[in-house]
């Protein structure tokens, strides 16, 4: 006790004898900082009346009061607040975060991504904190990873470095039903550019139906960013609405019989075809479409670090703390397109509901495709696990699975449904390629 | 610049993109159909097990030697009872 | 080891053959990189001569070298060191340093953060080295997260997702007692201003007393950045001194019998009221001062996360790899404001001494509120536990524990400390938004 | 199920409604992104050339294309791309990252390192993709951390944390054989300067007989930035090399008694010697040359964290995920420089050649100075133990202990070779620091 | 601009500040004294335990595995000895 | 600017570099020997083992503990067979 305060006490001295003999060398610290404003005195009155005009709920009420939007991209694309952004437009957009809290705790969909995102989206919508400006925590993040599309890529890789493509590869034809759940994607381009959006808008909308949420955040940030919190906010919804969208189609599109098809064993893969298969992805991207690299590239590494298996130290940490760590400021960054100017507009009730359509062209096209190839395939294929081509892994086969088995207990259909689940991904991803080809 | 109809434009993107998707999928179902039967002629079942650097995963092993011991213990209290 | 060999020949020689047919179409190197000095060739005398010039003992003891301070905001900040500076403030800064590692490794004073910070004060303090600049490693890191705010969010994020409420909730009404140790702040703010502070940093000092390091470094930074490196160090060593400073004032404002009061046993908290509590304390600070809300959504974002449940992965990151890697930084780009330039000047001696005006009156107005609450309550209220207002969690509680059993072994009052303790957190970060309003 | 869906509508609901009544507010989505461009119609056929022109098989093939090169500093570092680096010079590269994977996963040769930075090379060389550019992933990461030097120092801080000095310090005098060996970078400079390189250039090629891969990315991105990507591979390659390198080398400077040579067993070093080292060391290079204390700093903060034993966390911390975090950037990003156009230069060749060299001098002048050590030494000396200065830390030092056992089984070497092995890690850092003062 | 006792701004700045913080910490624990009465009244005791989706602590279920085991081993070693 | 020969400026560098690489480490060497001595004075082995707060080592204590476990586990089933 006694040292300690001596030294204490000796650390005050010495600050002391030096500091005087030298301050003087010094500007005045008051000088330094000349930005400061100078004080004006005020009543105590009047300080609680300015004080007043800080608060948040002065700022909700007076709808007229020249508030400022926030955006990470600085001054250039803020402006002033209409009276509904600034106070109803607010408390809408907080209901609709309450909404998705108790979607994500209540209901177990996708809360990793759904809690960020929508916390994300409380913060973006405090009025007069700026949050979401360039010097606010979002927009921090936000120009850190999501405008540079670094953080969704990261993503990718840890999905990548998780992915198992076993099931593919003992099975590599269901790769197809892959390809064929990508017309959720064309289908509701078509559908989106009927509805009035452009051709480069309605190309970042109609990602939603790859059921990927990095691809979907990738792609509306190279398209339209204006329209990625909404865009994002659809994908990640419909991902986590995958057990209540899909089951009806699925029974709508098939009969009881082939519901109740029973698959065979699958063959076991050799490690080699597992090391091999990354390389193999990406180097058919390089030749066929380079625009697809950087997403399929970020997920071929991180699935040959893991495959490789020399690396486990690595691929460890892209499964755990790092893809944790994104995942935290992903949700954040893209929650702060949650903000009221941003996200009540007319652009997202036509996102939302063309979102739920691609969804669905995707979920009932895969089925339908594996309808086709049950009829011509040698090995029988159960159509349900078309439905999985969508990717939104491993929901959607998660999903497959408990509709066989509900038809036909004993009957399960999980890594039969990986083949295509995993190949969504890709399809998603080259599907994704295209659409930048297009628009580059 | 004349009328446009986009629809138009958009179901011919969607030719493209479907085309494409399909393409690149076949191809890698072919590559990969090659690939399985060149690495079962060439590599047979060289058990595909661990790789060369066993680059310790701490937490499996972990978990394997508490699995064991789980095993140990229920072995014995079974015989005890 | 043959196959090697061959690997590696065949490399080069592809290298080689490739290479040197093309070599031709490429720039010669050295016209590429035209930035590059042209050497004067020196005589190995002229050699040893212009090494000696570059040396640190050189740097040190030749006074008046014009050598220039080091800032991570760049050249507009910096200016040419006094002889003081350069020299002898070294010295003094690097014992200081050496000060501090004895207390965080022989004495256990906070050792998380003293460490970090202290190290960073001794790598500002080399010479020649300009490792506080915008392209050395501290100022790196200062631009990268100090200067904008975010560390210490993230920080804040952390401590949020470590973080019970239950004991708040089991008594709520304790939160009072972590409002009146916040006069610690503003007690201290009219001292500073008495002894010469203006206001605006006068504010920033007495922060101080909130006893909460992210909160303080928030504030300095906004308000008085030059200072920052003072009151980080002020703030968290007076966190670490938590057990030497507390207890005479918790005993001299107390007597005997109130030392010796036992309170019940704490009712069982519900956990929705765990689950919602974070979002009131948010939704509250929105309302009445949306200025707190950077500092209280991050650290309501942590909780709500860890009590959500559903997202154990983000919550783990955040309390662990993240908020480790984060306080590694924070400490090295704090310590970057113990250069001497920056640190030995007579401000930051006012800094101590305000420091720990602030702490002790912060303590002394948590214990006698405690005393009033006592007097007042219907259940017995042991006076000790206001002194854990300050918050400092949890030293702080844990010292009142100590304390309490001291005086009457077998009374515990460690959960009845941590109500005050963690409402002392929010209401500093209260405090510091009242502030941050003033100055707007 | 039913909640869920009311829930859904009702936000569809909300959203209508309020987007509805204020969307005329808005100015129309079409006309605020202003910059996209006008899309002209396509017929089919048209359409598929253009995707054809977006091709990787085109852009390979087609030589002639004006297609640009990539860097992270962007444009004014980029150009043309000759025939040669846009088609086969891409190709040439992408089998050299093959056999890159192939060292690595089969041979086992650094994969730690050798597969990010093979996997960033084989991104860099996609063509159109752009991924090393400023907004390509590659870039980004490369002005993240390398560009301004973080990355490597977080490594070494990393390192730093995972290093015992125990050997070192239980047997100082072998310090010295770590000196001896840094005439792997000198002797080298000597070489590379009669090859023709520029004595810039030549220091920053010589670094790599330091066997030190976080020190060869220091120096290189301060002296000579175009060539970091070879530097940081040959680094590397030799590092993972040192089993095939260094025991021919042993044994033709070695008679067979003196590599049968037993050592004493080593005293036990006290706690208080090991927690103070790294300050000893960190305020020598201070006094000597400044210029090496980034790099020594943050290997001794390293250290000092460590060894204190009060900071684990933030220890553990650097060990694992932030380690294994920025070994994943720093590979991607050193990666990034292995484009066609930067790698297939004539230089490359002559760096890989001089690389070799210096490992090799290196691993002589240790041995050769341990051979003198063990004359005038008291307690004997085993002269292999010199071939563990380079460091290569711990891969020499393991070599070591294995010729050693194979010459004399049970002379177990590894604890007395891993003292010059750490001595060496120092003095690369204090030759690094030469180089630079000479340049500066 | 006149002559500012900047101490009697200081005072005031103490009184705004403890006063939001005060009031701001009162209806804090009105609002969550209210919240338990609610939540006691419409879910009474809905035993508090996991949430609805158990998000796998794997380290914390080690633990009590670890945990049972040297439970158990303990309990064999006394009933030997 | 003469005619340089560079190779023989490559030479003095080697002088300076290596002269200062010895340079420090033999320093180094020295104050290290100093230090061992004056702790070995004024510290006599003070039971090197764990620092004032001990941080705990989560994992490593976990290992300990499996370790004591399967040393348990072993002997019984030592003693048993
Ligand atoms: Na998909
Ligand atoms: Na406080
Ligand atoms: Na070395």
């Amino acid at each position: 006790m006694k040292l300690k305060q001596i030294f204490i006490s000796l650390l005050f001295a010495m600050v002391a004898l030096t500091s005087m003999s030298y301050a003087t060398e010094h500007e005045d610290a008051s000088e330094v900082s000349s930005e400061k404003k100078v004080y004006q005195p005020k009543s105590i009155t009047e300080l609680g009346v300015s004080f007043w005009e800080t608060t948040g709920i002065k700022a909700i009420f007076d709808t007229d009061d020249g508030e400022m939007s926030a955006d990470p991209a600085g001054e250039s694309k803020e402006h002033v607040m209409s009276a509904f952004e600034s106070s109803f437009g607010r408390i809408i957009m907080i209901l609709i975060v309450f909404t998705l809290f108790y979607l994500a705790i209540a209901k177990g969909f996708e809360p990793l991504l759904l809690i960020p995102i929508a916390f994300g989206g409380l913060l973006a919508n405090i009025p007069l904190a700026h949050m979401a400006g360039p010097e606010g925590m979002l927009g921090v993040i936000y120009n850190m990873g999501i405008a540079n599309e670094f953080f969704p890529l990261l993503i990718f890789m840890g999905v990548g470095a998780m992915t198992d493509f076993g099931p593919l590869l003992a099975n590599p034809k269901t790769a197809l039903l892959g390809g064929a759940a990508q017309f959720g994607i064309f289908g509701s381009l078509v559908g989106a550019v009927a509805l009035g959006f452009d051709l480069q808008d309605a190309s970042a909308i109609s990602i939603i139906g790859g059921a990927d949420g990095p691809t979907s955040i990738f792609i509306a940030n190279r398209l339209a960013p204006d329209m990625l919190g909404a865009i994002a906010v659809a994908a990640y919804s419909y991902m986590a609405l995958v057990p209540v969208i899909q089951p009806p189609i699925m029974r709508a599109l098939t009969t009881k019989e082939e519901r109740q098809i029973k698959m065979g064993v699958q063959r076991r893969v050799h490690r080699l075809e597992k090391l091999i298969f990354p390389i193999i992805v990406l180097m058919l991207s390089i030749m066929v479409l380079p625009e697809s690299t950087p997403l399929i590239g970020a997920f071929a590494f991180g699935n040959f670090a893991k495959e490789s298996g020399v690396v486990d130290r690595l691929s460890d940490t892209m499964q755990n703390s790092l893809i944790n760590t994104v995942t935290i400021f992903l949700g954040l960054g893209v929650g702060s397109k949650l903000a009221a100017d941003k996200f009540l507009v007319l652009e997202s009730l036509g996102i939302m509901i063309i979102g739920l359509l691609a969804f669905s062209a995707g979920t009932a096209m895969g089925v339908i495709m594996a309808k086709i190839m049950n009829k011509f395939s040698k090995e029988p294929i159960n159509p349900l696990i078309g439905a999985a081509g969508v990717s939104a892994v491993p929901m959607s086969a998660r999903v497959v699975s408990k509709v066989g088995s509900e038809e036909k207990p004993g009957n399960v259909l999980l890594m039969h449904a990986m083949g295509p689940n995993v190949a969504g991904v890709i399809g998603s991803a080259v599907a994704a390629g295209v659409l930048l080809s297009i628009f580059k | 610049m004349a009328e446009v109809n986009y629809v138009v434009e958009a179901l011919k993107f969607m030719v493209l993109g479907m085309g494409v998707v399909f393409l690149f999928l076949f191809i890698l179902v072919k590559v990969v159909e090659l690939q399985a039967k060149l690495i079962a002629k060439y590599f047979p079942e060289n058990t595909p097990q661990t790789p060369a650097v066993p680059a310790g995963n701490v937490t499996e092993d972990e978990n394997r030697r508490v699995a064991a011991i789980i095993a140990a213990v229920t072995e014995f209290r079974n015989k005890k009872s």
